[in-house]
């Protein structure tokens, strides 16, 4: 079975393709067979890494592919490759994908184009699934960009909405950017070692086949798409604007599986990473990540909000994990943190429906009573993403921590200094929403807690939250599907097998206590309203926090200023320099007076001629100079 | 050799040109679309004419013409494409003109014309070749001769396509005067033979060459006349203009540059490098800020065609090899291109059939009226920007794979991150079609059902080529190798 | 001598007329020019002892295509009406630049080429029949095609150019 | 007598000139003859090219391609002068200046 793993691509991708042809004439619009789907591949998957588990460490990677093209002695193969870090981001794909879909039902409810939205979320499943299938980066990036295609469609679902429009076209935009340098970087690889395959690639590499700088140029490229994927600094800012797309949406898709396609991709590569010595590039631009958007989600208002840039920042953390060295360190702080992300983002989700539409904290408050079922599993999800001994984001973060030992005492601090941030924040989501008195008594008559379709998945991924963090150990992984752990799962045989390191965990848990008491001591509803003290304090800081560092003003100035500017501005040349101020121009100079306003067109066969003939004689000049 | 079964199919084009000519001199009532289809049964005929010679041994026409399976590539081609023109313009031209033969006629020459193109080895013939498609352009491209943007753009095609003919052909006296041959071979010979390096008169020769071709295939700076011609342009010359012409061009560059100026690489390399650069800039930039649909298909050819010109820079900049595969891979991108454009009019001229309205605003809401055309043209732009599984992906893909040279990244990158730039504006476009409300009135309708199912057929292929590019593939390969065959013979002698 | 003096005579004199083709205040005056210019030339063919492509010149150019023009100016009215407007465009000066520097590339490059093959001082007078074999054997194919142009362009005269009901 | 380099000269110069009428002069016959007179300056350069070649008494290709190029000249001018007229009766001017609605 692990050799036909594409099946589990196969499947959502003919369901997209049903669901997009048939449409609204499906009974129930056909939210079922999303449903049908989702829980065939998530048991699909079980047999994949029954089968996988069975084959036994001697056939991994397991690899199935097909020759896809044959141009000359240049023969194209497509195909997958099943290793450890692919069952893992499966794992972790196919069980979210499960909850979300099955949570989209009770959420989507009535909202418009149902159908729709459960087709693409079956393109989006099955173009991630091939994205981690993918046994070449040709592939890699086909599928890369799908799932790009699917989170625009996804995000600009309500298009009646501007914001909406707005927002999936600079996360279009945004990450395209990246796009162009993986492009570039893939084509540079090929044009190094004449392969697409990752597995060749890494081994040529690994033979010494590309020189130093060449290689540390390429991965600067492809670490520009992992950057613009995983909404690394500076391209982080589509992120958070991309919750305007449904919240599950954002579950699915901006916490758990999409965004961390980058985080994916520099660890499948990382042996190449480290050849090129690009490690400490990928270890500060994810510090620097995890720090900002740390910062930043302190002066947020809107749940989602707060919980994108939490998204942004633990993505951080993965990178510092890889940045580190550590494979096994960020891809575990993936697996966790897609699971109570996933979780928290639902849960949000619940509080909207719930409370009809609201998600400003500002009209929050003393939630726990309405929705006990949400509130109790938003709390597990918290304190997961706090850190809380001896939850999930506990000892993935502990594994963190311990890569970044070695990288010195001050990466170290810093990395603490964004742990407690963590969990100074994530107690400020939860007590200004669920705690206290209600803020708003109009928002708190209506709310009622959801129902079990939507609370059996958080019920279940609350469950997840809490279990996760027990596969790094010895047993655990063994008995679940991950033998000898997970750090020694994934990386087989890896230097670093996982001990708990008690020093460690007593750090952990002060940065913990720290982060959630002071974040709750702070922000608690019956003392002063906080924020506002801190805005009347220092107002400017304030605002500096709460616009974001002013990261999307200053893109906002670069796109429209700058590129249309500069389009602006060679048309204005063609228009202006070329045919009225060289041709016109002249004409005002020698005193012809109105001809300049009677001659601002052109079109004018003339100044084209003079195009072809400047042209030849440019070209002339510069073949001769060229050539001497 | 004098043997004149070598081109047969073209026999084939010509009779039909003359028949229809004919039919509609002694029937002045004939409807029109008839007319249509029977240009569209010629170019079928000229097409299955052509299989035959697909794989057969390379015949030679007295050392002019040359019919080997580059030429019959291209005979394909352009009898696939007069075809699709030909049904485009059934009902537009019924429509809009009581005589139509002219221009149904003037169609099967012009495709002559551009097979001619890429069966000449001789300069002389390719130039007679060269004008042959070009006059058969000129008139179609002014054939609503009461029209004044029609007028207006067939004067400016003119007058500056027989200004960059005089520059050809000054450069073509200069290379004859240096090799004292206008044969391809014979060129490359007595280049190869010269002694004490490249003189002025050769480089200068060869830019007046890259000016004449670059005109053709509307490369910056020698473009102007492109978005003008193609704006008053009737809609189906418009999609002729960027299919076949540019291919023509292309296939005459191919065989001059490989035949007989690859000896002297070394001259002209960095100057279509340049070319391909600017041209894809220009293009892309200038698309940006078109509100006419035509004028933005324009300039987004003018960007494709930088693309394209980064394979003929790679040819001079690889070895053999590498010469080999970004023909090939050229070949095949003029392919993909070539559909995909053909989609875009087909949808287009359903669309005008029905409205009228040649600008970008004038989609809007089609997404509401006519779902399937708002999806082909989505796809041929999705083709045209590069997405996966469209044509212009894989294409594209194997483009700038095959044109790699050390010498070239810098070039390959620029053309990536325009390929960024184009995205902009065709998602402009696609926002018209899917994000507005159709104008008032407006309601639901149905394309004719012929171009309906062409378009269809046409978006099967885009997906096709996008999905599984092997089959269009080997058939460029055949081609690019047979391009190889003649021009190698020992004196392929490359840098 | 006497033809060496000759021929610098008419290629001042074919210099000179096709200046005024350009510079001409009115097209009737250009046209004669042009006239003038191509019958200069195909002086130049004489010289050059090649009476064949001269007939052509005097033929065709000469006779058809000047008739042609002059055609065009008294169907455009042209000349005639007079009206007083500049002839040049106004990126004339632009031209000029752009046309000297043309003029220099081409001059240096005729004259600082060694021609291969080059005969020297005297031309070779090549004979008909070598023209006629050439034409009709080895360039048999674009003389067809050449056939299927004029063919073209004849048409394309008609459809354009014709007076229709709505004229 | 006079060698090949006059010629070659000659036709530069007329060429050049030609350009400039293109370049300059605003009347679509005028551009037209301009065309004429570059297209003469590359019969020139043909025949004289043709004439000076070593084994030139057996090769004619020179002048064979200035003869097509005459004629090609012939009939484009024929053509072009047919669209010239036509804009003429659709705007009663042959000024290329005025024929620009078509722009940017």
């Amino acid at each position: 079975m692990a050799e036909h793993a594409w099946i589990l691509a196969a499947v959502p991708g003919i369901a997209f393709i049903v669901m997009a042809a048939l449409g609204r004439n499906l009974p129930r619009q056909g939210d079922w067979l999303a449903v049908l789907c989702a829980t065939s591949i998530f048991g699909l998957f079980f047999a994949v890494l029954a089968n996988f588990l069975n084959l036994g460490e001697a056939a991994w990677p397991v690899l199935n592919s097909i020759e896809w093209t044959a141009i000359g002695d240049f023969h194209l193969r497509m195909g997958i490759a099943v290793d450890q870090i692919t069952i893992v981001m499966l794992a972790v794909i196919t069980t979210v994908a499960l909850m979300v879909n099955i949570f989209s039902v009770g959420y989507m409810k009535g909202e418009p184009r149902y159908w729709w939205y459960f087709a693409v979320l079956q393109l989006f499943v099955a173009s991630m699934l091939m994205l981690v299938l993918a046994d070449n980066l040709l592939l890699l990036y086909v599928a890369w960009e799908l799932v790009g295609l699917s989170s625009f469609l996804l995000i600009g679902h309500y298009w009646e909405r501007r914001s909406a429009v707005e927002a999936a076209k600079k996360a279009f935009i945004t990450t395209r950017v990246g796009d162009v340098g993986l492009l570039i970087g893939i084509i540079l690889f090929w044009e190094a070692t004449g392969t697409f395959n990752i597995l060749d690639i890494i081994h040529y590499v690994e033979e010494g086949a590309i020189g130093d700088t060449r290689l540390f140029v390429t991965m600067m490229f492809i670490l520009l798409g992992a950057m613009g994927k995983s909404a690394q600094l500076p391209f982080h800012v589509w992120l958070p604007d991309a919750m305007e797309g449904p919240t599950p949406v954002s579950a699915l898709i901006h916490a758990a599986t999409m965004v961390v396609a980058g985080v994916y991709l520099v660890a499948r590569m990382l042996p190449v990473f480290e050849a090129a010595g690009a490690l400490d590039v990928v270890l500060v631009i994810g510090l620097l990540t995890a720090l900002f958007s740390g910062v930043v989600a302190f002066a947020q208002t809107d749940i989602k909000k707060v919980l994108a840039y939490s998204t942004v920042s633990q993505l951080g953390f993965m990178f510092v994990a890889l940045g580190a060295g550590y494979a096994s360190a960020g891809m575990f702080h993936l697996f966790t943190h897609a699971f109570f992300k996933a979780l928290l983002f639902l849960g949000a989700g619940s509080v909207i429906i719930g409370t009809h539409h609201h998600q400003e904290m500002g009209q929050l408050g003393g939630l726990w009573r309405k929705m006990p079922i949400t509130a109790g599993t938003f709390l597990i999800g918290s304190l997961a993403l706090a850190g809380l001994f001896p939850l999930a984001g506990f000892w993935s973060k502990d594994e963190i921590l311990h890569a970044v030992e070695g990288q010195g005492t001050f990466f170290f601090f810093l990395i603490s200094i964004a742990a407690i941030m963590t969990a100074f924040y994530t107690a400020r989501l939860f007590v200004r929403t669920f705690l206290g008195k209600p803020r708003d008594e109009e928002v708190a008559s209506h709310t009622r807690e959801t129902g079990p379709v939507m609370t059996l998945p958080l019920v279940f991924l609350a469950f997840m939250s809490i279990v996760a963090g027990f596969f790094i150990f010895h047993d655990f992984g063994s008995a679940f599907g991950f033998p000898g752990g997970f750090s020694e799962f994934v990386f087989l045989h890896y230097p670093h097998a996982f001990h708990v390191d008690w020093g460690l965990v007593g750090l952990s848990t002060a940065l913990f206590v720290i982060g959630t008491f002071g974040g709750a001591w702070f922000y608690w509803n019956g003392r002063l309203d906080r924020s506002t003290v801190m805005a009347e304090w220092q107002p400017k800081v304030y605002e500096m926090v709460q616009r974001k560092f002013y990261f999307d003003d200053l893109y906002q100035f670069l796109i429209d200023r700058v590129v249309l500017g500069f389009s602006y501005l060679v048309s204005w040349f063609d228009r202006f320099a070329v045919n009225d101020t060289g041709v016109d121009g002249s004409a005002t100079m020698t005193g012809y007076a109105g001809f300049l306003l009677k001659h601002l067109q052109t079109g004018r066969v003339p100044n084209y001629a003079m195009a072809i003939a400047a042209g030849v004689v440019a070209l002339t000049l510069l073949s001769l100079a060229v050539g001497s | 050799m004098r043997d004149f079964t070598l081109f047969i199919p073209e026999y084939i084009a010509i009779a039909g040109a003359i028949a229809i000519l004919a039919t509609e001199l002694i029937w002045p009532k004939i409807r029109k679309d008839y007319l249509a289809y029977a240009t569209a049964a010629g170019a079928l005929g000229w097409l299955v004419a052509a299989i035959p010679y697909i794989g057969d041994t390379a015949g030679d026409f007295e050392g002019v013409l040359l019919a080997d399976d580059f030429t019959t590539y291209f005979r394909i081609l352009a009898a696939g494409i007069v075809m699709a023109i030909a049904l485009i313009s059934a009902h537009y031209m019924r429509d809009r003109t009581s005589t139509a033969g002219e221009y149904y006629g003037l169609l099967l020459v012009a495709g002559t014309g551009m097979v001619l193109m890429a069966a000449s080895r001789e300069l002389l013939t390719a130039y007679i070749s060269l004008e042959l498609l070009s006059f058969s352009l000129y008139i179609l491209v002014g054939y609503f001769k009461r029209d004044r943007l029609s007028n207006e753009a067939s004067l400016k095609y003119i007058l500056l396509g027989a200004f960059s003919s005089a520059m050809l052909l000054y450069g073509i006296s200069l290379i004859y005067g240096v090799t004292g041959t206008t044969s391809y071979e014979g060129i490359a010979e007595a280049l190869a033979a010269r002694e004490g390096g490249t003189d002025a008169a050769t480089v200068v020769g060869i830019m007046l060459i890259v000016a004449g071709v670059g005109f053709k295939v509307s490369a910056a700076p020698f473009h102007m006349w492109a978005p003008d011609a193609y704006q008053g342009a009737p809609l189906p010359i418009t999609a002729f203009l960027s299919t076949a012409s540019k291919a023509a061009g292309f296939a005459l560059i191919l065989r001059l540059f490989t035949g007989a100026l690859v000896v002297d690489a070394v001259e002209w390399r960095a100057v279509i490098a340049a070319l391909a650069a600017i041209t894809m800039t220009a293009g892309n930039l200038l698309a940006i800020q078109q509100s006419n649909l035509k004028r933005l298909v324009a300039y987004s050819s003018i960007g494709q065609v930088g693309y394209m010109l980064v394979a003929i820079a790679a040819i001079g900049y690889g070895d053999a090899a590498t010469a080999e595969s970004a023909s090939s891979a050229l070949l095949l991108h003029i392919v993909g291109y070539t559909v995909s454009t053909l989609a875009l009019f087909t949808a287009l001229t359903a669309h005008y059939n029905r409205t009228g309205d040649d600008t970008i605003a004038g989609l809007r809401g089609l997404a509401e009226t006519q779902p399937f055309l708002a999806l082909v043209i989505t796809a041929s732009l999705f083709s045209f920007a590069g997405l996966p599984f469209f044509a212009g992906f894989a294409t594209k893909l194997l483009l700038f794979q095959a044109s790699t040279t050390d010498g070239l990244l810098w070039l390959v990158g620029l053309a990536a991150a325009n390929s960024f730039v184009s995205l902009y504006y065709y998602l402009m476009v696609m926002r018209q079609m899917y994000l507005f409300d159709p104008p008032e009135g407006q309601t639901r309708f149905r394309p004719a059902p012929l171009l309906g199912a062409l378009a269809g057929l046409l978006l099967l292929g885009v997906l096709f080529i996008g999905v599984y590019p092997q089959p269009a593939f080997e058939a460029t390969d055949r081609a690019a190798s047979a391009l190889f065959e003649v021009s190698a013979s020992g004196l392929l002698r490359l840098p | 001598m006497t033809t060496e003096v000759l021929w610098w005579i008419f290629a001042v004199a074919i210099v000179a007329v096709s200046a005024g083709v350009v510079f001409a205040r009115t097209v009737i005056h250009s046209a004669i020019f042009l006239i003038l210019s191509l019958a200069g030339v195909g002086a130049m063919y004489l010289f050059l002892t090649i009476e064949f492509i001269a007939l052509v010149q005097f033929l065709i150019y000469g006779g058809a295509v000047t008739v042609l023009i002059l055609l065009a100016l008294m169907l455009t009215r042209m000349g005639i009406a007079g009206r007083p407007e500049p002839t040049t465009g106004v990126q004339a000066p632009f031209g000029a630049l752009v046309a000297a520097g043309l003029m220099a590339t081409l001059i240096g490059v005729a004259v600082a080429t060694a021609w291969p093959g080059n005969l020297g001082d005297t031309a070779v007078a090549v004979s008909i029949e070598t023209i006629g074999e050439e034409l009709f054997e080895d360039f048999g194919a674009p003389f067809m095609i050449t056939a299927a142009l004029l063919l073209v362009a004849f048409i394309g005269a008609i459809v354009i150019a014709r007076q229709e009901d709505e004229d | 007598m006079v060698p090949m380099e006059n010629y070659l000269v000659l036709s530069g110069i007329i060429f050049s000139l030609g350009v400039y009428g293109v370049l300059a002069r605003r009347n679509a016959v005028l551009v037209l003859m301009s065309v004429e007179l570059m297209l003469n300056a590359v019969s020139l350069n043909f025949v004289a090219f043709s004439a000076y070649r070593i084994p030139s008494s057996a090769d004619a290709t020179g002048i064979i391609f200035a003869v097509f190029v005459i004629a090609v000249a012939a009939a484009e001018v024929g053509l072009a002068l047919a669209i010239v007229i036509r804009l003429f009766r659709n705007r009663s001017t042959a000024n290329v200046d005025e024929a620009a609605t078509m722009r940017w």
